[in-house]
């Protein structure tokens, strides 16, 4: 069907998504201070790089580390795309 | 205490096992009530809240605590009924009889295990739940099924031999007869820690999980993912409370789980990592070993029961009505079934640990337990599985099966116990996200921790938002390839299954040699007595004597007998 | 306690022996020859059972001595351990019986009459091995036994069974041959020969000579035990019909193997002679090997009566283990595991020869989907491979439990872990059977192209059940009943769990409470 | 009356053997009738003459009324007796049998030279012979016996006709030499002593000086009987005479005959020349051939696809066997070589008439000719299995009990060759096994092949097999035996004579206490130092 749908939601979620992150921010930096654990937390605005520069990490860990190491072929006669149109 | 059968009365799994077996033994039509009716009789007396008492009986000799109603174990009880009952709502019209009879006699078996009171009876019921869930397994009906369920239980059975032998070493060294704390980290120790790991999936004895619970029926995944792993971490929680290796080995799986659920295509095999995943977060409570820690790992044994359950009923949902279990056959279907997408998610968020679902009031509880153990690091990475968890359940499994480019896969209606079961499912998800106390009041462990400070919830969310930047950022890279990933089950799928059938063939292929032996011995002495004898015991030939002949050699040897003797007495 | 004279163990003996006659008489009239058999087998246990309570007590009812020879005398005695190998043999032949009229009838075996006539002395000589209270006396039966069975094995008449035939007598006789010569030995180092709890050969001759002495007697009754590596005939004997296989291969006659090793470490030699000698750790490290070759060599066999057998083949061994341990609870174990594994392993080859009738399939890649149209049976041989496995409160488990703790006892923690390591190994090769058997074998839907789940509606509809006659099924039913209730309730009945634990602690100047330790219930 | 039995124990067949063949040249009919008559008189005599001696007291008959060591004096004491008994009811279940019958090897058709009634007379002197030998305390009367025995046996084996003859031309070649050999001997002892009474003879070889001349003389007369015994390597006779000679003889004496000369053996060695220091030796050399003997005879009996050759060379590991104990010499040992004898003779009886009546009868003289016997011949199946079972020594035949006391006797020996010979024992049982389970596998498990004579017989009606009926009675009464001797195994280990045996009465002889070792063991198994 809409095969482009894809585009819309990325678009959408991420102008929503920054918006909200501003706001968040903007408490967050008034608001919060019961901070714990290592020195980073103290980093304004770290969660949200660690949220994006975690998932980066496990990311390449992932696909570009493991995935090559470890991914073999389904069994041939297992494929199915395309199957059902 | 006199022993009594009066237990039975009280205890949840009794019902459900004889439910079971109920169902297994009679007609087709027979499970449903057996099931309605047994998961009702544990209901009610899980909502009774279970006597805090102790009930022994004796069985072969063996006093047996069969049933210990503490803090701890009601805990759990509480939720595996809870699911058990999810469970047979959302298998009511895939199950076929044999499948709910073994799905309710695991149940059973696993609220038995945490109910027991003693090691003998805690072994029976860890063997029961073994053996039924690889009927579970088994009943799901394809060859992969068949093969998968065998490895299972072969594992599995090397476990629970582990745990024989720990049982066994630990009374032989005057350890009292009641599952408690271990004190002491000798042998008994690390048999009984392996065994637990290996149910509780900590790699590299996690394989088992990945490989076999996407095989069941869809129905049969969603009891899977909820008692084997669970009862391990209640074991973990009983047994091991504050053994600091568990630590490592917590944060291990965490990662592990979501590294390889980022890989992985199949949907259910992918929700199998991110058992192995969530379950680190209870291994490295348990570990952490703080009343806090502890709690937390209770505490989100529970909340994960519920959530994982319901992606597993979303997962099934999908597949029944697709067809299709790997992610790069599916897409865009939400439309076609808003309800369980909605429900999906709902599991997906919880998971994830977003604010107002239940992952978030128990999952923190265990990262704060790490910060508050000044455990920075182990803090640190937690959070970075929490990431991983939801970049892999939370945004890419639901983009690529729910949402995505349509495929136009159809999907058929499905029937209305999914969804009913599904949305109950949800609603807990969502109500003890909202209402944490609810949680918190049952956990062993006096806990004062408030979940919804801002300061948390603004950590949490900073923390998704920016997952979901990356997620959409390399969204096309992340899109699932039709691949297998390698993981340590191919040591014992090769090598290892290699190993043990060339030792088996090895042996077998003795067998010629020795039946040959056998023959030599048994007809060979035979054959060659005649060769031997050939010459020497012929019948009579009409000839006259000659020293080929039995009796010319009579006389010979008669006359140099004689010979040689008066030789010799004439010597002397 | 002085032990009551009686001639009571002979109506035990006789029944077996006695009925053979009437069975080749009534050759023409099958249901007057099978209540012949009925009615000895009814005997036999009726006198076993009135036995029952004066061993309890601590007393055996004895017999008086028949002299042979100078020096040799017939003599039977009713101690714990051999009431508890009469019982267990006396309930299994009756169940057998039961089993050969269905089994015999519906594939029109010939030769009927000869074969219940074998069976009968088989059964009397089992009966005389248990109640065997001297050497000479178990050698007599031992040989009896070896030679009833011999018709048996060959019943079929074909080359392939004359053959094995051969092989059975080849190993079992050389094996009587050199147990003769041990008892020779031994009559002759102390007079009487007679089974002593403890031993009594200790002190008897020097060191090498005793050692040398075991050997025979190892081989000698190590055959019949099936121990690595004098069991290549029990495999071989497979060619039997199904019900000698379960009677004798799986109970009588190797059971006479692994009893005869208990008497003779436990009431020949004794177990501290044993240790003493150093035989008891090479004797229990060749029975672990056993263990462990038999259960790999299991896994390899599609033919279900030889992985039953290769089966048996380990769990005898599990009984040797506890004799060579011969601590209190390895005994009492080891004698526990005589009834356990009777029970458990009948079931099991019931079940296979149902299955056999029922649908002449004897290999396990054959038996696909049986388990759906033949649920009594499958059932039946779940509880029996669940109980091989040692699953908690099936009677092998207790087995293995009090196995374990013995070795424990003694120092020797590999036994709990070869044990469990056999139990995992049991699962390997049981559950695959039910695995073809419950699990698959309908044909598999054709799902459309891409599909790889089945939905319920798709799966094929349930075959008709076709459970053989109640003969059939029934003997299997009541084994595996009677296996549950064993596991459960050990001392329900004949109290098997009270005989291996008395005739245990016999051996062991009951020097301990058995149960008092481990199975005291809480400790506070 | 009860002096006179010994006597009348030779005389009775002796006149027997000149009476029955009249009988039968004048009245054509009536000499087996007399023949029957007589064997059982004798047999009733030597039942008497064993009954008597029980209470440990022998009857001595002076020939002549010339008491020894002068005259000839035959005495029966309970080893004797014994052999007396055995040897008489042997005969008996020989003598209603047709004596003259074919072997399958014999060439077909033709009737013996003799006469029926002739052949019966020879049996009843082959008896008489054999008794003689046993009666005798003369050693150069023996030898007469010994003679007249194997004359008698030549000529009925040589009824045979074909293959017979020859094989009792080659018998009585090796028999002859055997016979020279200890009439040497004989006479070297004489020459020495001047004495050939037994009882003496031990007296005055206590006087002379051991030497060359006394060692010869022990030497031939042990080589002389070893041969009539058949004991390995001497036993090359055995085989063509036990396959070849008539049913009725093969089952007579090969139960008996050599036995009888292994009884000579015991007498001799054992006793009267225990003392010598070359009997003691000859002894020694003797089990060594007995293990050997036991060894060579089980291993060959496996190679022979013949069954009557298969039971003959089984023969011959018996009397090796025999001679084991013999040599061992012990109480309990010389009572495992009677026992075994009695279990022996009977089950070998039994066997060699079966045999002889289906090779002869039949043609079934081959092991894989008897496939599927069972089911044409239920009670000659039975009877062989229980023979069969005897002679490996399975319970509860007679043979368990007799293998049982070697196997005790030859452990409390003790030593290298108590050792040997116990293992040589246990081994002869396996290689029993193997040859006779090979029959009755054959018998009870194999079909009979196409078109064979046990595959075409009927089971039932007038046409079904049936054996001569005096054959199914010695049969059948062989193995009733041979199971009665396990069942009342105790009773008849009581009747056995005990080792060694009580003091001669009115014989001056010590000598037969010299073994020292046998004193201090007298009441418990006796053991002999044994080189």
């Amino acid at each position: 069907m809409n095969r482009h749908a894809s585009s819309w939601w990325i678009r959408g979620v991420f102008v929503t998504g920054l918006i909200f992150v501003a706001l968040l921010e903007a408490a967050a930096f008034l608001i919060a201070h019961e901070h714990h654990g290592g020195f980073w937390n103290a980093i304004p605005m770290w969660d949200l790089v660690f949220g994006f520069g975690g998932a980066a990490v496990l990311y390449l860990a992932a696909k570009r580390a493991l995935g090559p190491l470890l991914s073999r072929p389904e069994a041939p006669m297992r494929r199915s795309r395309g199957g059902r149109a | 205490m006199t022993p009594s059968w009066e237990f039975l009365i009280y205890h949840p799994g009794a019902y459900l096992i004889a439910g079971g077996l109920w169902a297994g033994l009679f007609p087709s039509y027979a499970w449903a009530t057996s099931g309605v009716f047994s998961f009702g009789a544990a209901a009610v007396f899980v909502l009774r809240r279970l006597p805090n008492l102790d009930f022994t009986a004796s069985v072969a000799d063996f006093h047996l605590i069969w049933y210990r109603g503490d803090a701890l174990s009601v805990l759990f009880t509480v939720v595996f009924t809870v699911v058990a009952g999810l469970g047979l709502i959302y298998g009511w019209y895939r199950m076929r009889r044999g499948e709910a009879a073994a799905a309710m006699i695991y149940a059973g078996c696993a609220i038995a295990t945490v109910l027991a009171g003693d090691w003998v009876t805690f072994f029976v019921f860890w063997e029961g739940m073994a053996i039924a869930s690889t009927a579970l397994i088994w009943l799901g009906g394809t060859e992969q099924s068949r093969r998968a369920g065998m490895r299972y239980l072969l594992f599995h059975a090397v476990g629970g031999a582990l745990l024989f032998v720990g049982i066994l070493l630990h009374l032989a060294g005057g350890g009292p007869i009641e599952v408690a704390a271990l004190t002491g980290t000798g042998p008994p120790f690390w048999l009984i820690l392996t065994a637990v790991a290996v149910n509780a999936a900590i790699p590299p004895l996690h394989a088992w999980l990945t490989d076999a619970y996407p095989e069941a029926s869809t129905a049969g995944s969603v009891f899977l993912s909820a008692f084997t792993t669970k009862t391990a971490v209640y074991a973990l929680l009983r047994i091991f409370p504050g053994a600091e290796v568990l630590v490592p080995l917590g944060i291990v799986m965490t990662l592990y789980g979501v590294v390889f659920a980022i890989l992985e295509n199949d949907v259910r095999r992918l929700l199998g990592y991110h058992i192995v995943s969530q379950v680190g977060y209870m291994v490295t409570g348990v570990g952490l070993g703080t009343p806090l820690a502890l709690a937390g790992a209770a505490a989100h044994a529970y909340s994960h029961i519920l959530y994982k359950a319901l992606l597993f009923m979303g997962a099934g949902a999908l597949i029944e009505a697709t067809g299709f279990r790997r992610l790069s056959d599916l897409g865009g279907v939400w439309r076609r079934m808003r309800f369980m997408t909605a429900m999906y998610l709902v599991g997906a968020v919880s998971i994830s640990g977003w604010p107002l679902f239940n992952g978030f009031v128990s999952k923190s509880l265990i990262v704060s337990a790490a910060a508050e153990a000044h455990a920075p690091w182990t803090e640190l990475l937690l959070t970075l599985a929490a990431v991983g968890t939801f970049l892999s359940v939370g945004l890419k499994l639901p983009w690529f099966a729910f949402f995505g480019a349509d495929r136009g896969v159809a999907v058929r209606k499905l029937p209305s116990n999914i969804p009913i079961a599904m949305g109950i499912a949800g609603f807990l998800c969502f109500a003890y996200g909202v209402l944490p106390f609810m949680l918190y009041r049952m956990l062993p462990w006096e806990i004062d921790y408030r979940p919804f400070t801002f300061d948390h919830l603004s950590s949490s969310l900073q923390l998704l938002v920016g997952t979901g930047f990356l997620f959409f950022l390399v969204v096309r890279k992340l899109t699932p390839a039709e691949k297998r990933t390698l993981d340590v089950d191919w040591l014992w799928r090769g090598p290892l299954r290699g190993a043990v059938s060339d030792a088996g063939r090895a042996l077998r292929g003795l067998a010629p040699a020795a039946q040959e032996a056998r023959r030599w011995v048994v007809t060979g002495i035979d054959a060659g007595l005649r060769r031997a004898a050939a010459g020497r015991a012929a019948p009579v030939a009409p000839a006259a004597l000659n020293f080929r002949d039995s009796i010319g050699w009579t006389i010979f040897f008669a006359a140099a007998a004689a010979a040689i003797l008066l030789v010799i007495l004439d010597r002397a | 306690m002085t032990d009551p004279v009686s001639l009571r163990p002979f109506a035990a003996l006789l029944p077996g022996i006695v009925a053979a006659l009437p069975i080749l008489l009534c050759r023409r009239r099958p249901n007057l020859r099978e209540g012949v058999t009925f009615l000895a087998g009814a005997v036999q246990l009726a006198a076993a059972v009135s036995m029952l309570p004066a061993t309890l007590d601590g007393a055996a009812v004895t017999t008086p001595e028949i002299a042979l020879l100078p020096g040799v005398a017939l003599q039977f005695r009713a101690d714990a351990l051999g009431l508890l190998f009469l019982i267990l043999s006396s309930v299994l032949w009756l169940a057998t019986s039961a089993y050969s009229v269905g089994y015999m009838r519906s594939l029109k075996y010939g030769h009927q009459t000869g074969y219940f006539a074998a069976f009968a002395v088989a059964a009397a000589s089992a009966a005389g091995i248990a109640l065997a209270a001297n050497l000479v006396t178990f050698l007599i039966c031992y040989e009896i036994l070896t030679v009833s069975t011999w018709p048996l094995v060959l019943h079929l008449r074909k080359p392939r069974v004359l053959a094995s035939g051969r092989a059975y007598l080849a190993y079992t006789l050389f094996a009587g041959q050199l147990l003769l010569g041990a008892v020779v030995w031994t009559a002759a180092l102390a007079p009487g020969a007679g089974f002593t709890p403890g031993g009594f050969l200790a002190g008897s001759a020097s060191d090498g000579a005793l050692r040398v002495l075991f050997v025979l007697f190892l081989v000698g009754v190590g055959a019949k035990a099936a121990v690595f590596p004098l069991h290549g005939w029990l495999p071989a004997a497979m060619v039997a019909p199904t019900p000698v296989s379960a009677l004798l291969h799986a109970v009588a006659v190797v059971k006479a193997g692994a009893f005869g090793m208990l008497r003779i470490t436990g009431w020949v030699f004794g177990p501290d002679l044993m240790w003493a000698l150093d035989l008891a750790l090479p004797l229990a490290l060749l029975a672990g090997g056993t263990i462990l070759f038999a259960s790999l060599r299991a896994m390899t066999e599609d033919h279900l009566k030889r992985r039953l057998a290769y089966s048996t083949v380990s769990q005898l061994s599990y009984i040797v283990l506890g004799g060579a341990i011969g601590s209190p609870l390895a005994l009492a174990g080891a004698a526990f595991h005589i009834a356990a594994h009777g029970f458990l392993k009948i079931t099991l080859f019931f079940c296979a020869g149902s299955v056999y009738a029922a649908t002449g399939k004897d290999r396990i890649s054959q038996l696909g989907g049986l388990g759906r149209i033949m649920p009594i049976t499958f059932a039946a041989f779940a509880v029996g491979a669940l109980g091989m496995a040692g699953f908690p409160f099936l009677p092998g488990f207790l087995s293995k439990w009090n196995l374990g703790l013995g070795g424990m006892d003694s120092g020797q923690h590999w036994v709990a872990a070869l044990l469990a390591t056999s139990g995992a190994l049991n699962l390997a090769y049981y559950f695959p059977v039910l695995k073809t058997a419950v699990f698959e074998g309908s044909p598999a839907p054709r799902l459309p192209y891409g599909r790889t789940i089945v939905r319920a509606e798709e799966l094929p509809p349930r075959p008709r059940l076709i459970e053989p006659t109640p003969w059939l099924w029934a003997p299997p039913v009541f084994a595996a009943a009677a296996a549950l209730v064993l596991g459960l309730f050990p001392d329900f009945g004949p109290g098997f769990w009270s005989l291996a634990e008395a005739a245990a602690a016999s051996v062991t100047d009951g020097a301990r409470d058995l149960t008092a330790l481990y199975r005291g219930g809480p400790s506070r | 009356m009860r002096e006179s039995l010994p006597g009348l124990l030779v005389a009775v067949p002796l006149a027997g053997a000149a009476l029955v063949p009249l009988i039968g040249a004048l009245f054509r009919r009536g000499a087996r009738e007399t023949a029957l008559v007589l064997h059982a008189g004798v047999f009733a005599i030597a039942l008497a003459l064993f009954a008597l001696v029980q209470d440990g007291a022998p009857i001595a008959y002076a020939m002549g009324g010339w008491p020894g060591p002068w005259g000839i004096e035959l005495r029966l004491d309970g080893l004797s007796a014994l052999m007396a008994l055995l040897t008489a009811g042997m005969a008996c279940f020989a003598a209603p049998l047709d004596l003259s019958g074919r072997r399958s090897g014999a060439a077909g058709g033709r009737t013996s030279p003799f006469g029926d009634s002739l052949l019966r007379g020879v049996l009843l002197l082959l008896l008489a012979g054999l008794l003689g030998i046993v009666a005798t305390r003369d050693l150069f009367n023996l030898f007469v016996f010994m003679e007249i025995s194997s004359l008698a046996a030549y000529t009925l084996i040589a009824a045979g006709g074909g293959k017979a003859t020859i094989a009792a031309f080659r018998y009585l070649l090796a028999g002859t030499a055997a016979g020279s050999l200890y009439l040497f001997g004989v006479g070297f002892l004489y020459a020495l002593t001047g004495t050939l009474n037994m009882d003496d003879l031990p007296v005055q070889l206590a006087a002379a000086a051991p030497g060359a001349a006394l060692a010869t003389g022990v030497t031939l007369i042990a080589i002389g009987l070893s041969i009539k015994a058949a004991l390995f390597p001497l036993h090359g006779w055995l085989p063509d005479v036990y396959v070849f000679a008539p049913t009725a003889t093969t089952g007579f004496i090969a139960a008996v005959m050599a036995k009888v000369s292994a009884y000579a053996l015991l007498r001799l060695l054992g006793e009267t020349l225990f003392g010598v220091e070359a009997g003691a030796f000859v002894l020694d050399v003797l089990l060594w051939l007995g293990i050997g003997g036991v060894l060579v005879g089980g291993a060959l009996a496996i190679a022979q696809t013949d069954v009557a050759r298969m039971l003959a060379w089984s023969s011959i590991s018996a009397m090796g066997t025999i001679l084991i104990a013999v040599a061992v010499g012990s109480e309990l040992a010389v009572t495992a070589a009677l026992f075994h004898v009695v279990a022996h003779a009977l089950a070998k009886g039994c066997f060699f008439f079966a045999a002889g009546a289906l090779a002869g009868g039949l043609g079934l003289s081959r092991v894989q000719s008897w496939a599927g016997l069972a089911s044409r011949l239920p009670g000659t199946a039975v009877a062989v299995t229980v023979a069969a079972f005897s002679l490996i020594g399975l319970p509860p035949v007679a043979g368990f009990f007799s293998k049982y006391l070697l196997l005790a006797a030859t452990w409390n020996a003790g030593g290298a060759a108590g050792a040997a010979a116990f293992a040589a024992l246990i081994a002869s049982s396996l290689l029993a096994a193997v040859y006779l389970f090979r029959v009755l596998e054959a018998v009870w498990f194999r079909s009979p092949a196409q078109g064979s004579l046990l595959a075409e017989a009927p089971r039932t009606g007038p046409e079904r097999l049936r054996l001569p009926r005096p054959l199914v009675f010695a049969v059948g009464a062989l193995a009733a035996l041979t199971l009665a001797g396990g069942l009342f195994a105790a009773a008849v280990e009581r009747r056995l004579p005990r080792w060694p045996l009580p003091e001669p009465v009115g014989a001056a002889s010590d000598l037969s206490r010299l073994d020292s070792a046998r004193q201090e063991g007298a009441g418990t198994p006796g053991r002999r130092v044994l080189r």
